[in-house]
């Protein structure tokens, strides 16, 4: 501490020797499984959504943000992410705004990359759930031929999407909070439910991030607590109120997969010293199973880290005394 | 007063230079709660400018009848009378825009644009020259609730004033009327008007984090 | 008067008054003048509301009759009746600013047309408010109109202007059953939601029914004094709906 | 209770005072530097918002409905003066309580949440208990948004904000981006 040598790097520097870029990358390795589940079950339509989502970010980043910003690869994960969180079905314009909003206001205008407070893909994501909320909450069941379009994805810009030939179906979440009836946990682990286009399939989602968490790349902290917190809470719940889901799946459901590992885990937006990535990551499960069981939504994760994220200030001076110099501490 | 300001200044100034609410930061509560239609803004415009009319004409006449003691008690009575009067009015007579508009409408009495010109201008200066300053604050301020409204409507609903614009297939951004929106079209003029002032004068200050920065600034904050 | 005098004329004014004689003097000053900003504050106040009052009861009237109308189903005109205690009358014993009221709405021959009631919850974001009209002879919900809400535009919101949505509780059996679109089965006491807007839809249901839960007894009660003819298809009815609410309650 | 519950519920999280309401937002844009400051603010903010909450419940229980015309004025007039009278009481009694609060409180008089608390109340036809409850809701609401922002803020501080957003442009994005993760609170506890 008597003499600190500043090393100016952006913000996710407590790992080691490895750079930023270098992580980046492997971050967007390790979608590579979730990416192909989404293509498996949605065709086409997650090709187009997915890169419509990652073009607005990539081309945000490369007019906007500072000279060679590109190479790092956050845009791009950020684009990958947000792309992952929407529906099959969604105008491309829509998918391209959202990434546009998630670097703009999301990163660029915290100054770039690592100073950030929310995730830039979630927050994203929540401005078109606001904006739009019916394509966001449009799902298209996952039967038919392989080839054809999920929904209207060609929709001009800023007009409605024509509505879908294809039947509609609900999420695992939506059918339980609003018709009572439970979804098979085999479909669930496999991915072949409704939903959004990378959250269904549980198995590649724990594949990728088993892979990060051995490279070290991210807290295995994090999304652990979330699970355990989720898990514990709701059967503790489930046993008091018969009618309430289980563990099981509130763990499968939805979008806490891809949330817990791949969103909240984020190292610039989540906290910094061991202690608080725990209290981060139960708070997250907290939240997860308040919104799911008596607020006014069927899914709560993407709120839930958002609004953890903004604790996230406040947990690091609570759990680092200094904000400045520790990092070593912390990290060994 | 350092100077004496010509009418034309009087009157200019309050429209851009020191735009109640997009330089000097007042009032924002109306301007984002209530932006969400362009009528409801210009209802809440209208009111605002006539209250602060009536309220800087009163106080510039009687200016030297009230005592320096109790001043702020005698511009908030004045204040809330015209207020109430408003809110009186537009309850008889334009009844759904009073409704959608709910309390904000008494809560004018407690915006800061109204009670700074009292005490930074009408209180210190002519009728004439009051007269002047609160039309031209009170139009800074429609203007500023006219763009807010504007944007909002437009893009939230697809329609100004009502009147469909885009047509019947526009698909509307629903978050830009909701309270998010509210915060995000401000901050986005804001962000304007920044980059509008830099591009012509000031550059860029330095990066706040130059190389040689101590440890200190991490401790203070504990 | 130049700048660089103002400061000195300030200090020296200041300093030559002696304090305790200006305190005295204003004192006095002060109440009187805001004693008589106040009175004149009062004044303009009374003016004005003397001459809105008239206008906002008649508007609200208006919208009320208007309202009721619309719910009951083109009904003439209506009384309003108050609950005291456990009864409805149109001339209760205690205050009316405190009771609770529904209106009863006759059509053109004077015969009783429905109950109109409104009620209020939490919905999506806020309280919702709304009037709906009811008929104790059948059993019915005749008619809703939303009075108040704050959902979210284009999607809860559509629950006050949606043609479709509020044409379902044109006739609907008690106590209500939302369903989704396409689960409709045509049954009496089905109102088919708002697609994407189902949190809201439910509500509005919810609160229909809680408020006939609760005051569906003195209403059929009431009803029965004004047509005594209807008094027994209303218990008839009160039957029929214990059998629906069964029947529903595995969904 | 379970109705007070829900009006605790709305006013800090679903309608949170700030971020849905747009109440109390000077202290909330003014004084959200720093986390010490807005932790005491929002005390203070809760402390006046309760004595609004009972003043404005007996106005409208035993003066109001003889005189409807005056609600504005005598809301003003009677809050700025009770929490004058409470200033200096607590002046008097707690010199500790009035070093950390008081000097808030001049501020917190003219200030929207205040008065808007009271219209509120009296709109909704909110009586004694759901009154307290709502201004208790609502205060712990505004210092949950302060205290968030303060703490953003802090960290924000240290970071390279472009020039055009240094002033109040971000604090109006997260303000935002806050409102928009708020949202998520929507309908809870509602059914």
């Amino acid at each position: 501490m008597e003499n600190p040598r500043f090393e100016l790097t952006a913000s996710p520097h407590i790992k080691g020797p490895d750079s930023t870029p270098r992580i980046m990358w492997s971050v967007v390795g390790s979608l590579a499984p979730v990416i192909f589940a989404a293509i498996w079950y949605f065709g086409p339509s997650a090709v187009f959504v997915i890169a419509a989502a990652t073009l607005g970010c990539v081309l945000t980043e490369r007019v906007f943000g500072p000279g060679g910003s590109l190479k790092d690869g956050s845009a791009v994960i950020t684009g990958l992410l947000l792309g992952l969180t929407l529906p099959a079905g969604i105008p491309l314009w829509m998918a391209f705004l959202g990434g546009i909003f998630a670097i703009g206001l999301g990163k660029l205008i915290f100054g770039g990359l690592g100073q950030n407070v929310f995730n830039p893909a979630l927050l994203g994501r929540a401005f078109l759930q606001a904006a739009f909320p019916e394509a966001l909450t449009t799902w298209p069941n996952v039967s038919g031929p392989w080839w054809a379009l999920r929904g209207d994805n060609f929709a001009l810009p800023f007009m409605s999407a024509n509505p879908v030939a294809t039947v509609t179906g609900a999420t695992p979440l939506g059918l339980m909070k609003f018709e009572g009836t439970h979804t098979e946990l085999a479909k669930l682990i496999i991915g072949s439910t409704g939903g959004s286009l990378g959250e269904t399939a549980a198995v590649m989602i724990l594949l990728g991030g088993a892979y990060l968490a051995l490279k070290k790349y991210l807290d295995w902290r994090i999304p652990i607590s979330i699970f355990l917190t989720v898990a514990v809470l709701s059967q503790i719940i489930h046993v008091f109120m018969p009618e309430e889901p289980g563990a099981l799946f509130m763990l499968f459901s939805g979008g806490l997969m891809l949330g817990a590992v791949f969103m909240a885990t984020d190292m610039v937006t989540s906290p910094t010293a061991p202690k608080g990535a725990w209290i981060y990551g139960g708070g997250i499960g907290v939240l997860v199973v308040v919104i799911r069981l008596w607020g006014g939504l069927p899914e709560g994760v993407m709120y839930a880290i958002l609004l953890m994220n903004s604790l996230v200030p406040f947990i690091n001076r609570a759990t680092q005394p200094r904000l400045f110099g520790t990092g070593k501490e912390a990290a060994a | 007063m350092s100077r004496r300001t010509t009418p034309q200044e009087d009157f200019i100034r309050g429209i851009w230079k020191e735009n109640p609410v997009l330089v000097q930061l007042l009032g924002l509560c109306p301007t984002l709660a209530v932006t969400g239609t362009v009528d409801n803004a210009l209802t809440m415009g209208i009111a605002t400018f006539f209250v602060l009319l009536g309220s800087s004409v009163l106080v510039a006449t009687f200016k030297s009848v009230i005592p320096k003691e109790v001043r702020i008690s005698a511009y908030i009575l004045v204040i809330a009378t015209f207020v109430t009067i408003a809110d009186n009015v537009l309850h008889a007579v334009v009844p759904e825009i009073h409704k959608s508009l709910g309390p904000f409408v008494p809560l004018i009495v407690v915006n800061c644009i109204i009670l700074g010109r009292q005490e930074a201008f009408a209180s210190k200066n002519t009728v004439g020259r009051a007269t002047l300053d609160a039309i031209g604050t009170g139009f800074g301020f429609i203007i500023t609730m006219m763009i807010m409204g504007s944007m909002r409507e437009l893009l939230g609903n697809g329609t100004w004033l009502g009147y469909p614009l885009f047509g019947a297939h526009f698909e509307p951004w629903v978050i830009m009327v909701l309270p998010p929106g509210g915060f995000f079209t401000l901050g986005f003029i804001l962000l304007g008007i920044a980059w509008w002032k830099g591009r012509t004068a000031v550059p860029v200050r330095p990066r706040r984090w130059p190389h040689g920065v101590t440890t200190e600034v991490g401790g203070s904050t504990s | 008067m130049s700048e660089q005098k103002l400061p000195v004329i300030e200090t020296e004014s200041g300093g030559a008054q002696p304090p305790p004689v200006q305190v005295e003097a204003s004192s006095v000053r002060l109440i009187s003048t805001l004693a008589v900003a106040g009175a004149l504050a009062g004044m303009a106040i009374v003016m004005v509301f003397q001459w809105a009052k008239p206008r906002i009861d008649k508007h609200n009237a208006e919208v009320l009759a208007a309202a009721v109308t619309d719910v009951l189903g083109g009904a003439q005109r209506y009384e309003t009746v108050f609950l005291d205690g456990d009864h409805f009358t149109t001339e209760p014993q205690s205050d009316t600013a405190g009771l609770d009221r529904v209106y009863v709405g006759y059509d053109a021959n004077g015969q009783p047309r429905g109950v109109a009631m409104e009620a209020g919850e939490p919905g999506f974001q806020d309280v919702i408010d709304l009037l709906f009209g009811f008929d104790p002879a059948t059993g019915d919900v005749i008619g809703m109109k939303v009075l108040n809400s704050n959902e979210t535009p284009g999607l809860g919101a559509k629950i006050t202007y949606d043609s479709t949505f509020i044409g379902e509780f044109n006739g609907v059996g008690t106590p209500l059953q939302g369903v989704k679109k396409d689960r409709a089965k045509g049954g009496h006491d089905e109102v088919v939601m708002i697609t994407g807007a189902t949190i809201s839809s439910r509500a509005v249901i919810k609160i229909i029914n809680d408020r006939l839960d609760a005051i569906e007894q003195p209403v059929d009660s009431y009803w029965s004094t004004l047509a005594p003819a209807a008094a027994t298809s209303a218990a008839a009815k009160s039957g029929g709906s214990v059998t629906n609410a069964a029947s529903g309650g595995g969904l | 209770m379970k109705e007070l519950f829900w009006i605790f519920i709305s006013a800090s999280l679903v309608s949170n005072f700030t971020l849905a309401l747009f109440l109390g937002l000077c202290p909330f844009l003014g004084v959200s530097g720093k986390v010490a400051t807005a932790v005491r603010m929002g005390m203070a903010n809760i402390f006046v918002l309760v004595i609004t909450s009972l003043t404005v419940s007996a106005l409208n229980t035993w003066v109001l409905p003889h005189a409807p015309y005056l609600q504005l004025i005598s809301f003003i007039v009677v809050i700025a003066s009770l929490v004058q009278i409470v200033e200096m009481a607590i002046k008097k009694l707690s010199p500790t309580l009035f070093r950390e609060l008081g000097i808030f409180l001049p501020l917190i008089t003219t200030n929207c949440a205040i008065l808007g608390l009271a219209l509120f109340q009296t709109n909704r036809g909110y009586g004694f208990m759901e009154g307290l409850v709502f201004a208790l809701g609502g205060g712990v609401g505004l210092t949950l948004a302060l205290v968030l922002m303060a703490s953003i803020r802090e960290t924000v501080e240290l970071a390279d904000v472009p020039s055009v957003a240094r002033n109040m442009g971000l604090v109006l994005i997260l303000a935002g981006s806050l409102s928009l993760a708020f949202m998520g609170f929507a309908g809870l506890f509602s059914s």
